[in-house]
């Protein structure tokens, strides 16, 4: 399959370069399943995202796609391969990192604000300073009437803000965020987008994004991910090179966002069918 | 400076003497400052005056014996009784046991294994004519659970102390078998007088300290004069009400039975110690082989210094 | 067709809404007076059958006192005292011993639990020892410690130590073990530094093994004390059942008793008071929540 | 507002008839905050579900969805008004109900296999013609290679997938579902949707579906239901008269299709950005 | 530019992955070994320093007994039995004791505590009763049962019951309460009865709760079953402490505390295994899975 077009670029996976942010080398990832066997959730793995790059992931569901950040973070180890960020091998759990869980990770006992505030606390800011900036992080995420709620009396929704102001709070340089915006109406979820470039291009961070929505990771990415049904590997990866920056409520109808868009979705829907031959047997 | 002894049970009549003297003002009159602690386990009792956290011990006289087979040399310089104080009690359900002599075969009951009741059990049966293995002992301790296995028929007949002996008389579930409440009876049953609550030291302590153990010898002594020339009533109003809670009629009729069992000064009855270290010599593993040299267990010293 | 957008009847609605909370609240009220008179209903009921049976000698009141015997005795010693002195210092101190030792058991416990339920190694290591001092009888024990550190209070409190340390250890040891791996991982992520993570988030979520444990474990503490009192002692609850026991006073046996569960019950409903306070954050069961 | 377009018409909420599958009539449902106030969750909130129809509730988040499923249920009580399904007030939790969770209900110690099979365990079935059902609907969701896996072994799809199908496995004749797909790709929510729509049509089943793709609400509905942001109550009401079957993977592409999303998209896009000017302050 | 799939290096792969996953089970064993040989390095210091200090008299052997004396007094046992009979069937009364009292104790404490956790007006009515039973001193209460019960093997197993069932009724019942809502309301949705619902839902994920108690409360049924004896017995290791410590045998009462707790390892391992067949769905801690 070999295909170029103007904007959308198919790369070829190669080994990452020293210098990239996060750099996964080759890496192959078993778990051990309940009868006792082997069984791998990512294989032969590479992909490297560049300082300042915006990756997005996308895959059939259980692919391997969390378990990639997994891998970033150090929550997980590879079998085999290795694994950098900013050039240094993982080896313990991260704090330049920022995390958005694909479930809830919010701490019960603690209200919205005390939620948000709890990374500025960990690093040292000063009390006060960390809850003005919370305060500030909660408007942004339209929370601010339920700043002193505890996450099990807010909605699905409003808990998901919760956890992107509690990340993106840190500014980290590194930010991973597993399907962040699914559980969200488009008009809020475009909001939030909105939100995160510009996060994203103050800080220059290197931005690894996990979705399901193909349109969505197009509209936000420099680089899009196409993995194969589990065990996942890269299929193909695409440069998406549309001119930024972006604004999320307009660029669905520019034309060649439309092209770019057909062309992965074709090269993904392969694989989501390969996927479901093997595992879904049509149900009625 | 303070004092501290430690008694065996402070509500125990057998060790009146400590608390009377105590409630009589006699420790002050000398000049003492004695903080009495109570401690129902004999053996810890023993195990601090060793350690040295306490100067005396109100307990059983033959521990001197049994701890100078192990080493440890502590001497009784006021004896209190004469005679055990105990009695051994036959169940109401079991008239066919009339003397030692019928236990064979009988479950007896003793406040523990290797106490004082042990031995005294065991040598009652061995002087009639038993073997051990004849007969069962039974650790019950003593009190209410005593009572218990009594009536439970646990036990045919066991040793045990005042009040839980009157306590069983009055409700008729128990006879006196051996009476060794009096001197003139212990002496029948056992072949001598048999010294039992006693003031004991370290052996050790008393080099240093001959002026307090001059003082608690005075005190002590006093009572015991005390004792002899009151009635059992008497006597009973000095103590805590707490004592005779249960019942003052019972208490004074326990006292009453068993006053004579205390020495009339403090004196250890000279053949005393020999017919402790017989009975004990006779079942106590840990005496046998063992050289006991009883004039180290006790001394007269004091009270014989007493005014 | 029309779409009819909800009519402002706000106002008119507002008093419904009052009305239905304000019968909320009474249907809270009601349920607490008839757990009150539940709970006195009960113990009327035990009061009364146990004075019955003891009157008309179905248990003997000599072994098994009685509800009046008892509150004499009480009221005795309220009045003229026990033979040891006055009452409230024998609760003074028997309080003093037991609170000690609870909170020298109950933080050691959660020190304890929380050191070895972070460290894997530790807790390899080391828990095998903690089994087996818990297998060690509590009155054999006792021994050794008044041996160690005299009669005095020292002794008691050592007792009650060992009797809270436990249960808490191993409530505070599987509480740190079952707090949530995600949320451990979230606040690592964020920043949190190994004490951090143990302060805001282990504890947190041990919160409630180790409440439990405090729970169960005063009343460990204060039978922890009356045991020592029991072995040896000037002053004390455990003393006051000693000479009760020995004086065949069923009456003074049980008084003590119920004197000490009236203290039990005092602290634990301090700690059901701050237990309220720390987890105020949870949900509450279904149906117990809305107005 | 009045329009009136060949395929969606606006309904009026009108009190509900006595014998529908679900009627919610004025209810208030208000709870405690944290700082003691009551605050207003949803607001005079009228709603009917007939029997065998498919109703899709679409709002901005946190805007009261979850918790009208939850008064179905049982779970939670309202403050003022009532609720009742199949005619009978609903007085406590009813097991004639389907419901999947926006959050994971699974049983964590239970494999997959052993949560899908749960239902018709609880309801009597035979062990071994449960297990066989069960194998059943796992084999539709996907997951047949997975059926002794534990939950916390899969992936989020993967889990929702199984959620699916312990529900489906019961074959309620009330099903209340909230955001069920949002977890998935989109090929594998395709499936899933034909699924359900067969599990519907068999069934004649009452629906009530939450989602935020209006798109998929059209879809599916015979009637949607757009409701305002919090304290929600129902904005309007749309019926969808797109002919059935309807197949999802063509649907999309139904010029009818598009005219009604267009028409629900716009009603719905001022109620969010009512919400959100009320609760997000523009971020950068 | 041409798309490289990943070709087939499966085969070249399949080495690298084996050798990977040999290295952490050798990982594994390693450990496992660190483990047991810092565990035994502890117990020698500690029993060194033990002997050194009895030997050159800085503690008292005379009260704290000493290791060599402790082996010797053990082995005397075994070779010529104990003065109640031989060791072993001192050690399975005991242990028979306890059993009984753990199985009664545990079985109730669980069932009272996952009937009043489930039932909100019971929990509130008779909670507060269960601790102020909870604060009676056992050594009281062993007398009481004595009285009542007698003194053969009842009033050891009620000995030992009273101190399992509150530890554990206080962890089942908050591990009922701790019980996730959305899991019970999902089993009742699924059509769980009542009677289900406890035993789907509130007993697994109660269980960690009543393991972590049960890990405590064996040590427990054991001194509460050597506290029975103590009062009163014919055999069982609590008369061979009664009798060493009346004897002045410090070797004897330190030796059967030492028979004690190998029993209560062995059957501490017992739970073990069970736990972990229990809890084998637990998801391990991240960092520790993968291979
Ligand atoms: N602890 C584990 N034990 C065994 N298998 C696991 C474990 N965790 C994940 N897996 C398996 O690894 C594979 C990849 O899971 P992962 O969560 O990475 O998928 P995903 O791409 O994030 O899917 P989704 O889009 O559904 O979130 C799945 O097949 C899953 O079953
Ligand atoms: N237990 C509670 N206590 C207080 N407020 C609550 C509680 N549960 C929910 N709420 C509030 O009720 C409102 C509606 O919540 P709900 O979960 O129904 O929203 P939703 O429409 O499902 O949103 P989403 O699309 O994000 O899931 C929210 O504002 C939420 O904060
Ligand atoms: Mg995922
Ligand atoms: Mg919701």
């Amino acid at each position: 399959m070999q295909l170029q077009t103007m904007a959308a670029e198919k790369l070829s996976p190669a080994a990452p370069p020293a210098d990239a942010a996060i750099a996964i080398d080759d890496v192959t990832l078993r778990f051990v399943t309940p009868d006792g066997h082997m069984m791998t959730a990512i294989r032969d793995f590479t992909m490297t995202v560049a300082r300042g790059e915006f990756a997005c992931v996308v895959g059939p569901t259980g692919c391997g796609k969390s378990t990639t950040l997994n891998l970033v973070t150090g929550l997980l180890r590879p079998t085999t391969g290795n694994v950098r960020v900013m050039g240094n091998p993982v080896t313990d759990i991260s704090r330049d990192i920022g995390f958005v869980f694909q479930a809830d990770a919010l701490f019960p006992w603690r209200s919205v604000i005390d939620n948000v505030a709890a990374g500025p606390l960990f690093r040292g800011t000063p009390k006060k300073e960390a809850y003005d900036k919370a305060r500030d992080w909660i408007g942004r995420v339209g929370l601010s009437r339920f700043e002193k709620h505890y996450p099990h009396q807010l909605s699905g929704g409003m808990r998901k803000r919760a956890a992107l102001a509690q990340t993106f709070i840190n500014q980290p340089k590194i930010l991973l965020m597993d399907e962040p915006f699914s559980a969200l109406d488009m008009q809020t979820r475009t909001a939030m987008q909105d939100e995160l470039l510009g996060l994203w291009s103050g800080l220059k961070s290197s931005v690894v994004f996990v979705t399901h929505d193909l349109e969505e990771a197009v509209a936000l990415a420099d680089k899009v991910y196409v993995l194969t049904a589990g065990p996942g590997t890269v299929k193909s990866v695409y440069r998406i090179d549309l001119p930024r920056p972006r604004v999320m409520a307009d660029i669905r109808y520019d034309p060649k966002f439309i092209e770019i868009a057909k062309v992965i979705w074709s090269d993904l829907r392969e694989e989501v069918q390969l996927g479901q031959s093997r595992g879904l047997q049509t149900g009625h | 400076d303070k004092i501290t002894i430690i008694v065996g049970g402070m509500e125990k009549q057998i060790y009146l003497p400590a608390v009377l003297t105590q409630q009589l003002g006699y420790f002050k009159d000398e000049g003492l400052d004695v903080e009495l602690v109570n401690s129902r386990a004999g053996v810890e009792a023993e195990n601090e005056l060793l350690a040295g956290a306490v100067q005396g011990v109100v307990g059983f006289y033959d521990h001197t014996v049994d701890l100078q087979s192990k080493g440890k040399y502590i001497q009784s310089i006021v004896q209190f009784s004469q005679a055990p104080g105990e009695v051994e009690l036959v169940s109401a359900k079991h008239p066919e046991i009339k003397s030692p002599a019928d236990f064979k075969g009988a479950t007896l009951g003793v406040t523990g294994l290797g106490s004082s009741t042990d031995f005294l059990t065991q040598y009652l049966a061995v002087r009639g004519g038993l073997k051990p293995g004849d007969y069962t002992l039974l650790p019950v301790g003593a009190g209410n659970t005593f009572i218990a296995a009594v009536k439970q028929d646990q036990i045919q007949a066991g040793m045990t102390t005042e009040p839980t002996i009157a306590k069983l008389l009055q409700t008729g579930e128990a006879k006196v078998l051996v009476d060794m409440r009096t001197p003139e009876k212990t002496k029948a049953a056992l072949g001598g007088d048999y010294p039992a609550a006693s003031f004991y030291v370290q052996s050790s302590w008393i080099e240093g300290h001959k002026d307090e153990a001059q003082k608690l010898a005075n005190a002590f002594v006093k009572t015991m004069k005390f004792i002899a020339g009151h009635s059992a009533e008497e006597i009973a109003d000095k103590m805590p009400k707490d004592y005779y809670a249960g019942s003052k009629d019972l208490y004074v009729q326990g006292l009453a039975g068993g006053k004579a069992m205390f020495t009339p000064d403090g004196r250890m009855p000279a053949d005393g110690p020999q017919t402790v270290l017989k009975v004990l010599s006779t079942f106590s593993k840990s005496l046998q082989g063992k050289q006991i040299d009883l004039s180290k267990t006790y001394t007269t010293e004091f009270v014989d210094a007493a005014k | 067709m029309t779409a009819i957008s909800p009519t402002d009847q706000a106002a008119a609605r507002a008093t419904s809404i009052v009305a239905a909370e304000a019968q909320a609240r009474a249907r809270l009220r009601k349920r607490h007076a008839l757990v009150i008179g539940l709970r006195l209903a009960i113990l009327v009921v035990f009061l009364g059958l146990w004075e019955l049976c003891a009157d008309y000698n179905i248990i003997d009141p000599f072994f098994f006192s009685s509800p009046s015997g008892i509150w004499e005795q009480i009221w005795s010693w309220i009045t003229e005292g026990t033979s040891q002195g006055p009452l409230w210092l024998q609760i003074y101190v028997t309080l003093e011993e037991t609170f000690l030792g609870f909170v020298i058991g109950a933080v050691g416990g959660i020190v304890a639990g929380i050191i070895l339920g972070r460290n894997k190694l530790l807790a390899d290591v080391f828990s095998i020892y903690i089994k087996i001092a818990n297998s060690v009888p509590r009155v054999v024990l006792g021994s050794v410690f008044i041996i160690a550190l005299g009669l005095g209070m020292a002794s008691k409190v050592a007792l009650a130590v060992v009797m809270v340390f436990f249960v808490v250890f191993a409530n505070a040891f599987q509480g740190v073990r079952e707090a949530d791996r995600a949320m451990i991982a979230n606040a690592q992520i964020l920043g949190a530094s190994p004490m951090q993570i143990t302060t805001s988030v282990i504890i947190p979520s041990a919160m409630s093994w180790i409440l439990a444990s405090l729970h169960v474990s005063f009343g460990f503490a204060l039978v922890g004390a009356v045991v020592g009192e029991f072995l040896g002692a000037k002053q004390g609850m455990g003393l006051l059942i000693s000479t009760a026991q020995g004086a065949f006073n069923a009456n003074g046996v049980f008084a003590a008793m119920i004197i000490l569960a009236v203290m039990a019950l005092v602290v634990e409903f301090i700690i059901t008071r701050f237990e309220n306070y720390v987890v105020k954050w949870r949900p509450a069961p279904f149906n117990e929540q809305g107005a």
